[in-house]
């Protein structure tokens, strides 16, 4: 059979206006569904051709899902909720500014229009062997291409490599990580919270997904609790260009520092690994130390302890390094005329 | 001038005995009639389901009036610009949401038609390139900043440019240059001529404020 | 240097730029015609195979499906014409590309079409065909198909050599030998068929200073055009009305008749607007054929072929990626003494491309070096087919040679700018091989390179920012550079064709192609400018060759100004000629008395001498024509005649030289060197292209062109899976073309403005020489701030820097293609 | 409706290619287990039993003077293979398995230790049974024909005078034949894909085999290891079944005693040292 790109299969579209409906469709359908949020994921499975699913849920008619609201000390977003709404938030620039900077990180202006937080999150793996349709592990099949002696694997992971060398691409991951979020998920047989760190998975556990979400489930929302609101917050993105890009490896990190002293650290990093990898050795390590030069370097060797590099990816290793020593350290910007 | 009204004529008698020019149909203008050909999905497909979750007949209003249109489920918003409304100003780029030549304004924010299911914009406001200028055929300000500066070269992605900067001046009418830059930043130009298209979007901006 | 002119110099509204902002401009996906049908292309999965058989059934079967285009569909190309008195040329070495193709040379060309009644159907019956391939040998990267034993792209070798009457395809494998250096990082040096010396570098070496031994890897890039090669096509009264995508609109119809298998006369062309091209369009695309043949076959019926994105990949073109090693000597003021420049092309699987030879040539022109030597092999390889790309050979040049520049200035403590200076062209300044006619070199009609050099360092502002170049602060290190790219800029002997209607206006006929430069408009200044008389009295008319348009030269290689002023300024003669004349005829005197002059002539009004010329006939309303002008341009006449006064000729003006324009760049990065992340912060060119046409346009095609340039250093890629020869990088955030976040934060663009005395307005092209000055001084900045151990291969992302920063060395490697 | 025995996916190069077996084989393998299993213990609990009636084992040991009480069945390295295979084996397919119906954990590194002990012993057990021990007392053949006439004669009540079983029963042999073909089929498969993992041995080359060959590799692989859970589901069953737990024990303690041996034995077939020939060939 021949392969052909650049045309949508024909789908049946549900938009269903409730959470409940939309579960229930869900159920029905059980494979042969596919969600759609933003779709900005989803077009490019569709358009190649390679997903041909017979249902299409698409949750933009659910007004339920979208919105950032006050909670507590913190804050809920609903999964729908466009990146440009989540940067835009007063609530979010001001307690939450590592969530506010990895969402303006992401993408282009009219995908942060479009796309939403929930979809930023739960996005899938952009190797290009992966998605070029071929049956590589995360597809199903049994081979990696992206791990081989003439593969091409930059933007691949040193961290955790089960067989699929694929990383997490989100922009907003590590944020959620930092901030300790809780991902809430509703399936039609109930509720489940999870951890923002326990949302993601490796290969190991699952290598066709990157997340814990099962087939029925939907993550609706984002608790964020107060714990490190207004937090001292470290986040850069390096990628080839300053828009629409995936990023080379990225950062998150919040900081509670008493004076000179560290007092509690969450970091996290991603495009390292299947899962955005939150460094909890490095964060037991800086707690209680002095944040100066020299915990953070101690910091960013400590980080980049068991990272194996694949042929075209040993950068990552002191890129990773010195994203963690900033974090610790604070970014530095040097010329000041730079605009 | 002469050249430009090649093609602009209102839809003729196809085929048999007409001129070239009959033969060609034009772009239906913003306002004319639906076309009632669907150039680019069947009407009907073996196999699509007969009972859908809804009616593929759908309003959505664009540039100002409410169009009635038959949307397939998978059609995208640039498609059916395109396609079904002969709003050819929507370019296509890339298809995939990468270039922004496709930008148009939903409820006056910048979004990339070929990304949006055309089902998801009933009763949504949506304007293209076409809607822009005045009926008088006044232009909107960016326009005319981008006339009085040259600004562009082939101009494949002036229409989506445009669209995003008029969307972008909504939220911040007096942008810095840098500010404005990363307002359009999801629109690619190959000509590369990035300088001197800031410079005509800025002077859109100057305009649009003493406008 | 200021000129007195009216209107050329002077900035303008071009006529197109409203049509273009309001949508209404059409390129050619904009056409619908009742009953258009759709066609879907079948791609080969394979880099080179043999179809063997092909199943279409199924999808033959399925409703809504009207037609299926193979290869064989296509007229046997015609043999070329055999010159009079002349020996046939002999068959080109490698059979040509056509459309499609059942030997298909390269993952992602064409093997079929299918036409249906919209492209939903025409996709889902391309999935439903069956085709048997039978895999064949295959290679992606040249040096691959070099080493011992490696795979040939074509069945008739890997290498071309040679060129015009003696291009031949060859066998070329080096010895493991050979490849020894390849273990040090070096680019190995094996037998290379094409080479060109001048004096004696042995002895040149012996005067050198310094000497510097570099390896540097320049990718093969896309042009990736923003509009693709679409086409829409149908036939109406035995002829093919094509709505294409085309650089050059008048050379274009020749390329369709031929592929298509009709007349010249019998091909109508569309295309107003072409949204890019960059060398890709230069005469349109083989793909065009493909809807043309399609709607001959279904009779007549209009087909429309929307070319994707991902397709456009395959078959939209590419820039030849050069592996290059150059071995330089300097005096201790930086004057080169010797250079020894060896280059290795990858080919692509079709046409023999000139990359790596203009690289010599354009080395030679811009270093002047005192002894040289270029070896060059062309290696086929089974990617997508190569063609020009802005500035061919050129850029790759500048990317291979001024990090060398960069690097010597700092050993030699020379200042970078001087050490281009005393290197620079001057005057008719020779350039390339010896030519076996004249026994010397060719030479460039004028080069004012350094007066853009002392230009640009003073609008840059290069002495202060020296003071910083190589500083850190915090973790942010400066540095600057400077390149300058020279490049063709001109052709000579095209057509002129233009009318003076009786209402008045003159109508000016082009051929030119409208792709964005704006050439197609900016040249008809000189008719104003002639004619003495407001431009809002001109209408240009182009882009449709049913309206009777002259040869033009193909708007490629920055020839259009250059050759098109030349032709505007013989039409616009004659135009003043014949008005003067007729107005004498109607007035009596003497022709020359009657001042042409703000739409007058002497005391008649340009309507009135109009009306008079159609009266007049003969050569006066076109019936006749003079004798030397194109077989394309006496067909326009023939459209156009009886329509008012005509104005119709070649472009004879002398021309001592080979015209050659250059832009001096000048660039300030920033790298950080914790991520190896890095911006450009200041960049200055200035354009020494002769007289100025049109100053935005040409800021914008300075600056475009430098952007094009510095793209191959910030971000483009080309990406293959040696394993199996598929494309990687098939999106645009694979490839990465520079967004407008990429841009330096400040831009300044200037002209020498000093007129080339060898052509009358003084014009020369623009197009290519900004290409190689942004992507070289850009790299010389890179070398400056960050030092000798900086990169070996484009673009330098952060991953590359950052390694070579954090390990002190260069660890990357520049040996291997497309990664 | 059919089924898909084989799960297809596609190469670079567009071309569709088996990935794997279906994994709803693996229930069909388990389910042929269950079937099999409750088959079997219903069969069993009307057949008759077939080791020798007390009266002739009596006689026989009467006979065969200088009989030991303790027989040695397994020897300490044969029983040590056995068990470590064994553990090998169940991980083996615990970590194939478990993902597969749902129990999602990183599995692939014990799978390929556990796939390196079970290569390593089957490695050892080939050399030691080669070298050390009656090579050919495992294997099945034409000649036990016989034995498999009077088996069956035995399992349908009748008594008769054909062969018992020598060392192994010929149930036991068959079931070590349908082991060595899946097993060795799986590990040799194994040791193959471990190139396509990460691992300290190796560097990540899945191509020193082309795409056909390994699509054929693995739905070698999965098929063995399907039939392996059936397989293995049917030797736990024996294993514990009582009328059989005088074997398990041997293979836990390494002996029987001396009337299991002869309840259980032809004595001409299974020659145990110290005792002296019965006189005359076994039945042919």
């Amino acid at each position: 059979m021949a392969v052909i790109h650049d045309m949508m299969p024909a789908f049946e579209l549900f938009q269903p206006a409730s959470l409940d409906d939309a579960l229930g469709l869900l159920d029905r359908h059980g494979a042969d569904a596919w969600v759609m949020a933003g779709g900005l994921d989803s077009f490019d499975w569709l358009k190649d051709r390679i997903r041909k699913p017979a249902v299409v849920v698409e949750l933009g008619a659910i007004e339920g899902l979208r919105g950032v609201k006050a909670s507590g000390d913190g804050i809920e977003i609903g999964a729908m909720t466009t990146l440009t709404e989540v940067v835009t938030n007063p609530l979010v620039r001001e307690k939450f500014g590592v969530l506010f900077q990895g969402a303006e990180a992401a993408a282009s202006p009219q995908i942060r229009n479009q796309g939403t937080i929930g979809g930023n999150l739960s996005q899938d793996a952009r190797c290009w062997y992966y998605r070029a349709g071929w049956s590589c592990y995360r597809a199903g099949g049994n081979v990696c291409y992206a791990d081989t002696p003439t593969a091409v694997n930059r933007e691949h992971a040193i961290f955790g490599a089960d067989r699929c060398v694929a990383v997490n691409p989100s922009d907003t991951a590590p944020a959620m990580i930092a901030l300790d979020a809780k991902m809430v998920i509703r399936s039609s047989k109930g509720e489940r919270i999870v951890d923002a760190q326990d949302y993601f998975v490796g290969p190991g556990t699952d290598i066709t997904r990157l997340t814990t979400l099962q087939p029925g489930e939907l993550l609706t929302a984002i608790r964020i609790p107060g714990t490190w609101a207004g937090a001292e917050f470290y986040t850069e993105k390096v990628a080839d260009r300053k828009v629409w890009d995936f990023p080379l490896v990225n950062i998150a990190s919040a900081m509670k520092v008493n004076g000179s002293t560290i007092e509690r650290a969450r970091i996290v990093v991603n495009a390292v690994a299947a899962q955005p990898m939150r460094l909890e050795a490095v964060e037991q390590f800086v707690a209680g130390k002095p944040r100066n030069e020299e915990t953070a370097n101690a910091a960013g060797e400590l980080a980049v302890r068991g990272a194996v590099p694949l042929a075209h990816n040993a950068y990552k290793i002191p890129l990773m390094r010195n994203l963690v020593k900033r974090a610790i350290r604070g970014g530095d910007n040097g010329w000041a005329s730079t605009s | 001038m002469s050249d430009m009204d090649m093609g602009h004529t209102a839809p003729e008698t196809p085929r048999g005995g007409a001129s070239r020019r009959d033969f060609i149909k034009g772009v239906i203008a913003a306002g004319a009639a639906v076309s009632t050909s669907a150039y680019l999905f069947r009407t009907s497909i073996a196999g699509q389901p007969a009972t859908g979750a809804g009616e593929r007949l759908i309003s959505i209003t664009v540039n100002g009036q409410v169009r009635r249109v038959d949307v397939l489920k998978q059609e995208t918003l640039a498609m059916t610009l395109r396609y079904k409304l002969g709003l050819t100003g929507t370019k296509l780029g890339c298809d995939r949401a990468e270039c922004g030549a496709c930008t148009v304004l939903v409820d006056d924010v910048p979004h990339y038609a070929c990304s949006m299911l055309t089902h998801t914009l009933r009763n949504r406001k949506v304007q293209t390139i076409e809607g822009l200028a005045a009926p008088d055929g006044t232009l909107h300000p960016v326009q005319q900043g981008v006339v009085s500066e040259q600004g562009f070269q082939c101009a494949f992605c002036m229409p989506g440019f445009v669209m995003a900067t008029v969307g972008f001046l909504k939220t911040n009418p007096n942008p810095t240059r840098q500010e404005l830059a990363h307002g359009v930043s999801g629109n690619l130009c190959r000509c590369q001529d990035y300088d001197k298209i800031l410079t005509a979007l800025m002077k859109g901006a100057e305009l649009s404020r003493g406008a | 240097m200021a000129n007195d002119y009216k209107y050329i110099g002077k900035n303008y509204t071009t006529p197109d730029l409203v049509a273009k902002v309001t949508g209404k401009a059409k390129y050619a996906e904009d056409y619908r015609a009742e009953g258009m049908l759709f066609v879907k292309l079948l791609l080969s999965p394979m880099p080179h195979a043999r179809v063997r058989n092909v199943d279409a059934s199924a999808a033959l079967a399925m409703p809504g499906v009207k037609g299926i285009l193979r290869a064989s569909d296509f007229p046997a190309p015609p043999a070329p014409p055999t010159p009079p008195g002349g020996q046939a040329p002999p068959p080109p070495p490698l059979p040509p590309e056509t459309a499609l193709t059942d030997e298909p040379v390269y993952q992602g060309e064409p093997i079929l079409a299918v036409a249906a009644v919209d492209e939903t159907t025409a996709a889902e019956a391309i999935e439903l065909i069956k085709v048997d391939y039978e895999p064949l040998p295959f290679a992606v990267d040249p040096l691959d198909s070099l080493r011992p034993g490696g795979a040939n792209a074509r069945a008739q070798g890997n290498v071309y050599t040679g060129a015009g009457p003696t291009l031949k395809v060859a066998n070329v494998k080096w010895t493991d030998a050979d490849f020894a250096e390849a273990r040090e990082g070096r680019l190995p040096m094996g037998e290379a068929p094409d080479t060109f010396v001048l004096g004696d570098i042995e002895e040149g070496f012996k005067k050198a200073d310094l000497i510097l031994d570099e390896t540097l890897y320049s990718q093969s890039t896309g042009h990736q055009p923003l509009e693709t090669r679409t086409a829409m096509a149908y036939w109406q009264g035995g002829k093919l009305f094509l709505h294409g995508s085309t650089q050059s609109v008048a050379q274009t119809v020749p390329n369709i008749a031929r592929m298509v298998g009709l007349k010249v006369d019998e091909v109508v062309l569309i295309s107003e607007f072409t949204g890019g091209g960059f060398g890709s369009k230069i005469p349109g695309s083989h793909s065009m054929a493909i809807p043309a043949l399609m709607s001959k076959k279904l009779n007549g019926v209009p087909v429309m072929m929307r070319i994707t994105r991902e397709e456009e990949h395959y078959i939209g073109r590419a820039r030849a990626g050069i592996f290059g090693r150059a071995k330089v000597g300097f005096r201790k003021d930086g004057r080169i003494v010797a250079m020894d420049f060896f280059t290795i092309q990858d080919n692509g699987p079709y046409n023999p491309q000139g990359d790596h030879r203009s690289a010599g040539a354009m080395a030679s022109l811009q270093f002047q070096p005192e002894t040289f030597r270029w070896r060059g092999i062309s290696v086929l390889t089974n990617t997508p087919p190569r063609t020009s790309q802005r500035s061919p050979g050129g850029m790759q040049m500048n990317a291979l040679l001024d990090p060398i520049m960069a690097k010597a200035a700092r050993k030699l403590g020379v200042d970078h700018v001087e050490l281009l200076k005393v290197n620079a062209p001057a005057g008719k300044a020779p350039y390339g091989p010896i030519v076996p006619a004249t026994k010397k070199q060719a030479y460039v009609t004028q080069a004012n390179v350094r007066e853009a050099l002392e230009q640009g360092k003073a609008l840059f502002g290069w002495e202060e920012k020296k003071a910083t170049a190589g500083q850190k602060r915090g973790t942010k290190v400066r540095g600057i550079g400077v390149a300058v790219g020279p490049y063709t800029a001109g052709s000579i002997g095209f057509d002129g064709l233009a009318i003076v209607r009786p209402d008045g206006k003159v109508q000016v006929q082009t051929g030119i192609g409208n792709l964005g430069t704006e050439s197609v408009i900016d040249c008809q200044r000189v008719y104003a400018e002639v004619l003495d008389t407001p431009w809002e009295n001109f209408e240009v008319v182009w882009g449709n060759t049913a309206k009777g348009l002259p040869w033009t030269c193909v708007s490629a290689g920055s020839q259009t100004v250059h050759a098109m002023t030349r032709a505007a300024h013989a039409a616009a003669t004659d135009l003043k000629t014949k008005m003067q004349e007729v107005a004498a005829k109607m007035r009596g005197g003497s022709p020359a008395s009657y001042k042409v002059s703000n739409g007058k002539v002497g005391p008649l009004t340009f309507a009135e001498v109009a009306k008079k010329a159609i009266e007049l006939g003969g050569k006066y309303d076109g019936h006749e024509g003079p004798e030397d002008i194109n077989a394309f341009t006496k067909s326009a006449l023939k459209v156009v005649a009886g329509q008012g006064l005509i104005g119709v000729a070649k472009d004879n003006y002398k021309r001592d030289g080979n015209t050659h324009s250059f832009v001096a760049g000048f660039a300030e990065v920033e790298v950080d060197t914790e991520t190896g992340a890095w911006h450009i912060v200041d960049y200055t060119a200035v354009a020494d292209v002769g007289t100025v046409l049109h100053p935005r346009n040409l800021n914008g095609q300075t600056f475009g062109g430098s952007m094009l340039g510095i793209g191959h250093a910030v971000s483009q890629r080309w990406v293959y899976d040696k394993q199996y020869g598929v494309c990687l990088a098939r999106r645009f955030h694979h490839n990465k073309p520079p967004s407008i976040m990429e841009i330096p934060h400040t831009v300044k663009i200037a002209a020498t403005d000093i007129p080339d005395p060898e052509t009358p307005v003084g014009a020369r092209g623009i197009g290519e020489p900004p290409v190689g000055a942004g992507c070289g001084a850009v790299a010389a900045a890179l070398v400056n701030a960050l030092g000798d151990e900086a990169f070996r291969r484009y673009p330098m992302t952060p991953d590359l820097l950052l390694t070579s920063i954090d390990s002190k060395s260069l660890q990357h490697d520049a040996l291997t293609a497309h990664i | 409706m059919g089924i898909d025995f084989l799960t297809r996916g596609i190469t670079p190069w567009g071309q569709s290619v088996f990935t794997h077996i279906s994994w709803d084989l693996l229930w069909v393998s388990f389910f042929a287990g269950v079937v099999f299993l409750a088959a079997h213990s219903v069969y069993m609990l009307l057949s008759a039993h077939s080791k020798r009636a007390s009266a002739d084992v009596d006689a026989l040991e009467a006979k065969l003077k200088g009989l030991p009480e303790k027989i040695q069945r397994h020897s300490l390295p044969a029983r040590l293979f056995h068990w470590i295979m064994a553990a090998a084996m169940l991980t083996l397919l615990f970590t194939s398995f478990l993902p597969i119906v749902g129990v999602k954990f990183a599995w692939v590194e014990w799978h390929w230790m556990a796939g390196l002990v079970l290569a390593a012993s089957i490695l050892y057990h080939i050399i030691h049974a080669t070298f050390f021990m009656d090579f050919w007392s495992i294997w099945v053949g034409p000649k036990d024909i016989p034995e498999l006439k009077s088996e069956i004669m035995r399992e349908l009540g009748g008594d008769t005078s054909g062969p018992k079983a020598a060392k192994y029963p010929l149930g036991n042999r068959l079931y070590h034949m349908a082991i060595v073909v899946t097993g060795i089929g799986a590990s040799a498969t194994g040791l193959f894909m471990m190139k396509k993992v990460q691992t300290p041995f190796f560097t990540r080359d899945p191509y020193i085999l082309a795409d056909t060959t390994w699509s054929w590799m693995y739905v070698a692989h999965g098929a063995a290891g399907v039939a392996l859970v059936g397989l293995t589901m049917a030797h736990i069953y024996f294993a514990i079944r009582p009328e059989k737990l005088w074997l398990t024990k041997s293979m836990l303690f390494g002996f029987i005693t001396r009337r299991q041996y002869l309840e259980h034995h032809d004595p001409t077939r299974w020659r145990v040292p110290g005792s002296e020939p019965v006189g005359g060939r076994p039945s042919e």
